[in-house]
């Protein structure tokens, strides 16, 4: 028997979550969603645990949660910085955005910082187009972000 | 109750959100509690005014003052000038960009002067998250009206009659699509309402849903009883928070009037609606695909026929409708399809809520009868190009349009004139651009869109849509021959004849648009290696004017790969060869010896 | 609020609501209806304004007159406290003076009814109070 | 029946509503390509992603063009599958799709075999137009089969095999566009899956992505070692197949070849699964009278129905999938097990060689069995009762290699004593087969009386879940039959709903049984293949002189000098074996 590492606490939560939505498949989408928002990503054993609530194959669970971008399998950093590129923050120049805080950061789009402060995303279109273009800290927006602003919203964080 | 002589107005879409309006919302109600005007003033954060470049907006009635980029800081000398001795703070009007007058009236700005809000009706002028501001406004007498005075039939050939054709891009006749899955015959129905607005720089269903989520609930009720459902389902992006929020608050509402539920007004019709998240994929705006990630599964689009309205949401005949087309549907009933088909042009009727953004004035969310010239939204309400710049052209449709151009400026807008002129309505969706924006380059943007978003499951799509981009990157990277550009357009037409869904089949148009439009810049591309916007970085060249150097060496210094040769006190030259265009030497020069040709 | 069982709910729902909203509707659409804009500076305060506000906005609700009733700053005739401009559809704006609710009653039942001139009229040279 | 009118290519033809534009236009002898496209008609087995986009055609007034495989015929339709547009898109796309694959062909596993590859030759492709970066992803090699998925098209055959007939649930589509792909959960390997190998994913495969495990080289290498004995067995659905890979008709027996074969491959001993096959009857068939006869002496404490337990792709399943119903099947190991078990002792001894010094290869059309062979509970010390396990597609890679022309060999016999074999053993190759010939043994064991007619028409046929009542002198017995694991575990539920009444039901992982396995030769889609198979196993039967598994001499003579009787301690030893709980299960950790 291969084992499921998880806490009781947490494992019983997760259950509770498919509970709430009659621990029907059709809802897994949402139960994936409520399952990010308790451990902040969805690691493998966090899917099986699902898969079998539903009763359904982990395949199938993999195979929704890597369509998705939404969902992601990989623990964010502490200060999850994700760029619009949007069409209106692009022709605004969030390229050069993503650019300054690569270099900054020293890590790719996708990736956290070894120390596990800073993780760096895209993101599509946060609908905040008059502020092109925008960058988000958490749940902080940073409007009107010019390459040259990167390196003070790095700092602010950065303590 | 108390009687408010004045109400403020916030603004909480997503935008002003954004700019600390929640902030600014609970200065302006401590400040005006303190000053013990909770009696008198009433402060009420509403939906997206659309003027989104000029937020926070803060409307004060009944002065019809119109305050543009409030701060949080602003309350207090709004509660203390404004509110307490009526004196209007100057400041915070907004300037006529031509006579540098303040307009305190938000009629006479540019930006709304053109404007015609039907589906936007309640959108910053409602406090979203009370059913009582909707009701007063006519809020669900159309639902009423639907119920005890019309019977179904009836009620579809009013939608007929209007003329309403889908917003979500489409453009099928709403009408005929509600009379379609009427006739299915099933003994479950389901109305969907589709608001993963995916298209990147549109926001339309967001500000909807956020600030008027009644109307699109009551639009969902009157569908039901058209085709015979009693179950509906919101299919909204996880992505948007604020909307989602306004959504379950404006259910439950409804749910405690009565408005939902059974026996909904006495008629004995019975509708209730749950939420549906998506998680981050541009297909599921497509309607099968949406489908299916409602039924928990990956958002592949399945061949149609057969259609949602035949058989869709777990096999049941399912009415898919777009929030914004949802959101005409009231305003119709209880005006009237005379009224409705009165607006717009002979076939596309009614008025079209589009996202101006890009290189313009004023960004932001309006909404224009059909028929309205690019030339009106672009000048007038958009306020013109940014920084004084020179229009290039206005791209339509999102990932699935087109490029539009100055000839096109004086072309009405609707469904058929844009599908003529090589673009597409789509969602709504209007990114302007200037002369400084190459469109290889925006044609690049577009695929790399597509190709991150496509589902992978047909052949064309999955990988014709990524060789597109790769050749377009080569062209950009100043490697492209001719012959590329005779590939681009082959395997563009083979995409649109072969891919199996609407994503897959436009994915093409902005390349084929590009290219019919604006030609010369793609020949530039590949045969004199020149990008005339600057953009295409490996297009550049660097060079040191012998004029200016004084032979610093900073530059030779500061060159990662030692293409900058020169003695000290020497003219310095850089090797074209070597360069990679990375800018050190441009940014290290203090004698600005460094151009870029 | 309890559940709405019928059109005839809704309707009734609706008219008790739209008092509240009126303010936000009219004013939307200030030209077609009556406009009082009430001095409210440190003068007009002092000598009774406010009162005269609250009354303006009681009475035209009761005599089902579609006004609108705005404060604004010092109109700079402080010797005439409390003033208030009126406007009517169409017309050009009139500055009354020594306004009490008497003298509010006087010109709703003359001036904004009937359009007959009623006493204590400052003549004015201004444009409008925006302007100035 | 209502029809349509409508026009292919200027064939004006009348088809039932509801016939797509590829069905019409096959009957109008009309050959439209596809890829992804599927149809085990037999099996009622139908893949329709409409995903690869090779089957479009010109359908008038139609804005785009249809994909022919899913487009449903309308009155009044104009099609045309090959003009100018059609071809153009239809190659485009082919070369798309060429342009995201290995070009490795030479040395690919599915060299000649290969649907991609035979349509790049069809379609005369000398040059890819659109070439870039190509998917890649980790190589995936398990004890049978090896998932290469650069070389995947998704096609999406394998996924609907893997979770609508099988309802394993290894497979589905991961990420999403230019890197999606068909994997188990997390892209890890399939060894950590519940997969069952049963391989019916490498027997649609139409490319290279999924293929065997190849044994072959394990079998000439041991073959040539002076040192060792090798021993072969084969079989049975064997013989019905492995024709078709050296041009003849499907359904035509080889059995007489192969023996001959097998001979010339330089295997010191030729014997037949089937004398195993005779065996497991013996164990199961008493098993199943032992339970039976408890159960009606009113013991409620022995489980019933008994399964059968031959196939080791159903072993997985259960193992994998219902753990807690692991006491059901028969104890009784698969007839490759019980022959190795036998080989490696009874035999060993006969011809005085150290088991060490013994090999035995089988010969399957099981991938699975490449599986079973390695289970660590089928090998003595280290050393497997079966060593190599190889596919009928290995064997005639083995025969092509070695020289042998395989369709001028004359007919030769079996050695003895393990290549005698009955008519009874010759039907596990088939779905219903087992069943039927442990009927035929257990009807006489336990009524004493001899069978007037041994074959039992109403437990054979292609329909996946069969059941039927045979009379045992007053008793009757309710047999119930599935092949296909879909159907397996719908019968499962419903022994765990109480639902069954069967008192003894056969299962077959592959849908058709072992003649359908995925070590067969490629039926390409052609499900007549395998009912071809099905015919001659059952000719094969009737071709035998004995037809019941407790007549064949020398089992009989197995008893008498090793074994015992049927149920005997040696025979629970060799004979028999245990199952696991292989079920994921969630522990907490502090």
């Amino acid at each position: 028997m291969a084992n499921i590492k998880l806490s009781a606490e947490k494992l019983d939560e997760l259950k509770a979550v498919c509970k709430s939505f009659n621990n029907d498949k059709g809802e897994l989408i949402n139960v994936l969603h409520k399952a990010q928002g308790i451990f902040g990503y969805l690691p493998a054993e966090v899917q099986e645990v699902i898969a079998k609530e539903l009763n359904i194959s982990v395949a199938h669970v993999y195979g929704v949660v890597s369509f998705y971008s939404f969902f992601t399998m990989l623990p964010k950093g502490e200060h999850p910085v994700s760029i619009c590129l949007g069409t209106a923050c692009y022709v605004r120049g969030a390229e050069k955005v993503i650019d300054e805080f690569k270099r900054l950061l020293n890590i790719n789009v996708g990736e956290t910082t070894p120390d596990g402060k800073f993780s760096l995303a895209c993101l599509r279109c946060v609908g905040a187009c008059g502020l092109a273009p925008v960058v988000l800290v958490g749940e902080k927006v940073y409007g009107r972000v010019a390459p040259e602003g990167v390196k003070d919203i790095v700092a602010e964080y950065a303590k | 109750m108390a009687k408010y002589k004045m109400h403020v107005l916030v603004c909480g879409g997503t935008g002003c959100h954004a700019s600390e309006s929640d902030t600014l919302l609970e200065n302006l109600k401590t400040i005006v509690a303190d000053k013990g005007l909770d009696n008198e003033v009433q402060v009420i954060a509403t939906g997206c005014f659309g003027f989104c470049e000029k937020g926070p907006i803060v409307k004060i009635m009944p002065d019809n003052t119109f305050y543009t980029q409030v701060s949080p800081a602003d309350a207090r000398e709004i509660v203390e000038e404004h509110l307490i001795k009526g004196r209007k703070v100057n400041r915070l009007l907004y300037v006529d960009p031509e006579n540098k007058e303040h307009i305190s009236d938000s009629k006479h700005m540019g930006f709304y002067k053109k404007q015609l809000r039907i589906a936007l009706r309640n959108c910053g002028f409602i406090d979203p998250e009370n059913i009582d501001e909707y009701i007063s406004r006519d809020g669900y007498e159309a639902l009423a009206k639907c119920l005890t005075e019309m019977t179904p039939q009836q009620v579809i050939e009013e939608m007929k009659k209007s003329g309403l054709r889908g917003r979500g891009g489409g453009g099928f006749s709403t009408g005929l699509k509600w009379e379609i899955t009427s006739k299915s015959v099933s003994d479950v129905k389901y109305v969907v309402c589709n608001a993963d607005e995916g298209d990147p720089g549109a926001f339309m269903d967001r500000s909807i849903l956020e600030g008027d989520p009644h109307s699109v609930i009551e639009a969902m009720a009157i569908c039901g009883y058209c085709i015979g459902a009693s179950y509906g389902l919101v299919y909204i992006r996880a992505e948007y928070p604020l909307a989602i929020d306004r959504l379950k608050t404006a259910i439950n509402q409804a749910r405690e009037y009565g408005l939902l539920g059974q026996d909904i007004l006495g008629t004995g019709f019975a509708f209730d609606i749950e939420l549906r998240y998506g998680a981050g994929a541009f297909v599921c705006g497509e309607e099968t695909a949406l489908i299916h990630s409602m039924e928990g599964l990956r958002g592949e689009p399945t061949v149609k026929p057969p259609f949602p309205s035949v058989s869709g949401y777990y096999e049941k005949p399912t009415n898919v409708n777009n929030v914004e087309t949802f959101a005409n549907v009231p305003v119709i009933i209880n005006k009237g399809a005379d009224w409705f088909a009165g607006i717009g042009t002979e076939k596309s009727k009614g008025t079209k809520v589009f996202a101006l953004a890009g290189k313009i004035n004023n960004v932001g969310l309006i909404e224009v009868p059909m028929g309205t010239t690019l030339r009106e939204v672009i000048y007038e309400i958009g306020g013109g190009i940014k920084d004084g710049k020179k229009f290039k052209a206005v791209q339509t449709g999102g990932p699935s349009g087109g490029c539009l151009t100055e000839k096109h400026l004086d072309t009405p807008i609707d469904y058929d004139n844009l599908l003529a002129s090589g673009s597409m309505m789509g969602s709504g969706g209007m990114i302007v651009m200037d002369e400084d924006d190459c469109m290889v380059s925006m044609a690049k943007f577009y695929l790399d869109f597509t190709v991150e978003e496509s589902c992978g499951k047909c052949s064309p799509c999955r990988i014709g849509n990524k060789r597109l981009y790769e050749i377009l990157d080569k062209i950009t990277q100043g490697k492209g021959t001719r012959d590329d550009i005779d590939s681009l357009r082959n395997l563009s037409y083979v995409i649109k004849d072969t891919a199996l869904c609407g994503l897959g089949q436009t994915s093409p148009n902005p390349v084929l648009s590009t290219i019919d439009n604006f030609w010369d810049e793609y020949i530039e591309h590949v045969t004199d290696k020149k990008c005339r916007s600057g953009q295409c970085k490996a297009l550049l060249q660097y060079f040191i004017d012998p004029e200016n150097c004084v032979g610093c060496t900073a530059c030779a210094r500061n060159c990662p790969v030692n293409a900058i040769s020169g003695e000290r006190k020497g003219i310095h030259v850089i090797d074209q060869a070597t360069c990679i265009k990375c800018g050190a030497c441009l940014e290290k020069c203090k004698f600005n010896a460094v151009f870029i040709k | 609020m309890g559940q709405v069982k019928s059109l005839a709910d809704l309707r009734k729902i609706k008219e008790e609501l739209q008092g509240k909203m009126s303010l936000r509707e009219k004013s939307n659409n200030p030209e077609s209806l009556v406009q009082v804009k009430v001095a409210m500076a440190t003068c007009g305060i002092a000598s009774g304004a406010k009162q005269v506000m609250d009354f303006f906005i009681e009475e035209f609700d009761k005599r089902n007159i579609q006004a609108i009733v705005t404060q604004t700053g010092c109109m700079g005739y402080c010797f005439a406290e409390p003033t208030v401009e009126i406007t009517l559809p169409g017309k050009e704006p009139v500055v009354f003076g020594y306004v009490d609710t008497k003298k509010a009653d006087d010109i709703i039942e003359k001036y904004v009814k009937n359009g007959e001139l009623v006493e204590g009229i400052i003549p004015v040279n201004y444009e409008t109070i925006e302007k100035k | 029946m209502e029809t349509i009118k409508l026009t292919i290519d200027n064939k004006v033809l009348e088809v039932a509503k509801g016939t797509t534009i590829l069905k019409a236009a096959k009957k109008a002898g009309i050959h439209i390509p596809t890829l992804c496209y599927l149809h085990l008609h037999d099996l009622n087995i139908e893949n329709k992603p409409a995903g690869c986009r090779v089957c479009v055609v010109e359908v008038a007034g139609r804005r785009n063009l249809a994909p022919a495989c899913v487009t449903e015929c309308t009155e009044g339709m104009v099609v045309n599958t090959h003009n100018i547009r059609v071809l153009n898109s239809r190659k485009t796309v082919l070369e798309l799709i060429l342009s995201d694959h290995p070009t490795d062909c030479l040395i690919c596993a599915k060299n000649g075999n290969c649907e991609l590859q035979t349509m790049a030759q069809e379609f005369g492709i000398r040059k890819l137009h659109y070439e870039g970066e190509q998917s890649t992803y980790r190589e995936d090699t398990s004890p049978a089969i090896i998932r290469d998925v650069d070389k995947c098209i998704m096609c999406r055959r394998c996924e609907m095999m893997c979770n609508e007939v099988q309802t394993v649930g290894v497979l589905s589509a991961v990420n999403r566009g230019f890197m999606s792909v068909v994997a188990p959960a997390f892209e890890m390997n399939l060894d950590h899956s519940v997969c069952t190998y049963c391989g019916q994913c490498v027997a649609v495969c139409p490319t290279g992505a999924l293929t065997e495990v190849d044994h072959t080289n394990s079998v000439i290498r041991a073959l040539a070692d002076p040192t060792k004995t090798v021993v072969v067995q084969t079989a049975p659905a064997v013989r019905a197949a492995l024709g078709e890979e050296f041009g003849m008709e499907p359904g035509t027996l080889v059995t007489g070849k192969l023996a001959a074969a097998l001979r010339r491959l330089g295997f010191n001993y030729v014997f037949d699964t089937d004398f195993a096959a005779d065996l497991t009857i013996m164990e199961e068939g008493t098993e199943l009278l032992d339970r039976l006869t408890r159960h009606l002496n009113g013991d409620k404490d022995v489980p019933l129905p008994i399964l059968t337990s031959c196939c080791p792709g159903w072993v997985n399943f259960f193992e994998h999938q219902f753990p807690e119903m692991r006491d059901i099947p028969s104890t009784a190991r698969s007839p490759q097990q019980m022959f190795g078990a036998i080989a490696k002792t009874y035999f060993a001894d006969k011809i005085n060689v150290k088991r060490e010094d013994l090999v035995v290869v089988s010969i399957m059309p099981c991938l699975a069995k490449k599986f079973e062979c390695q289970r660590d509970e089928f090998a003595t010390n280290g050393n497997p009762d079966v060593d190599y396990s190889i596919s009928t597609r290995e064997l005639a890679h083995l025969i092509k290699q070695s020289n042998i022309e395989f369709n001028a060999l004359p007919d030769e016999d079996f050695d003895n004593p393990l290549g005698e074999s009955t008519g009874a053993a010759v039907i596990f190759g088939t779905t219903g087969g087992v069943i039927e010939a442990a009927v035929r043994t257990a009807y006489e064991v336990h009524t004493g009386k001899k069978l007037e007619k041994v074959d039992f028409e109403e437990l054979r046929g292609m329909e996946y879940i069969r059941e039927a009542t045979i009379d045992f002198n007053g008793l009757p017995i309710r047999i119930g039959i599935a092949h296909g694991l879909g159907n397996a575990r719908k019968l499962l539920q419903d022994i765990k709903d109480g639902k069954s009444e069967f008192h003894a039901i056969e299962i077959m992982a592959c849908p058709g049984g072992c003649i359908g396995g995925g070590g067969q030769p490629l039926h390409h889609g052609d499900s007549s293949i395998i009912k071809a198979r099905q015919k001659a196993i059952y000719q094969e039967d009737a071709n035998k002189t004995i037809r019941k598994s407790h007549e064949n001499p020398y089992i009989i003579q197995l008893y008498e000098e090793f074994l015992g009787k049927p149920l005997s301690e040696k025979s629970h030893h060799l004979l028999h074996t245990h199952y696991f709980d292989k079920s994921k299960d969630i522990k907490v950790v502090e």
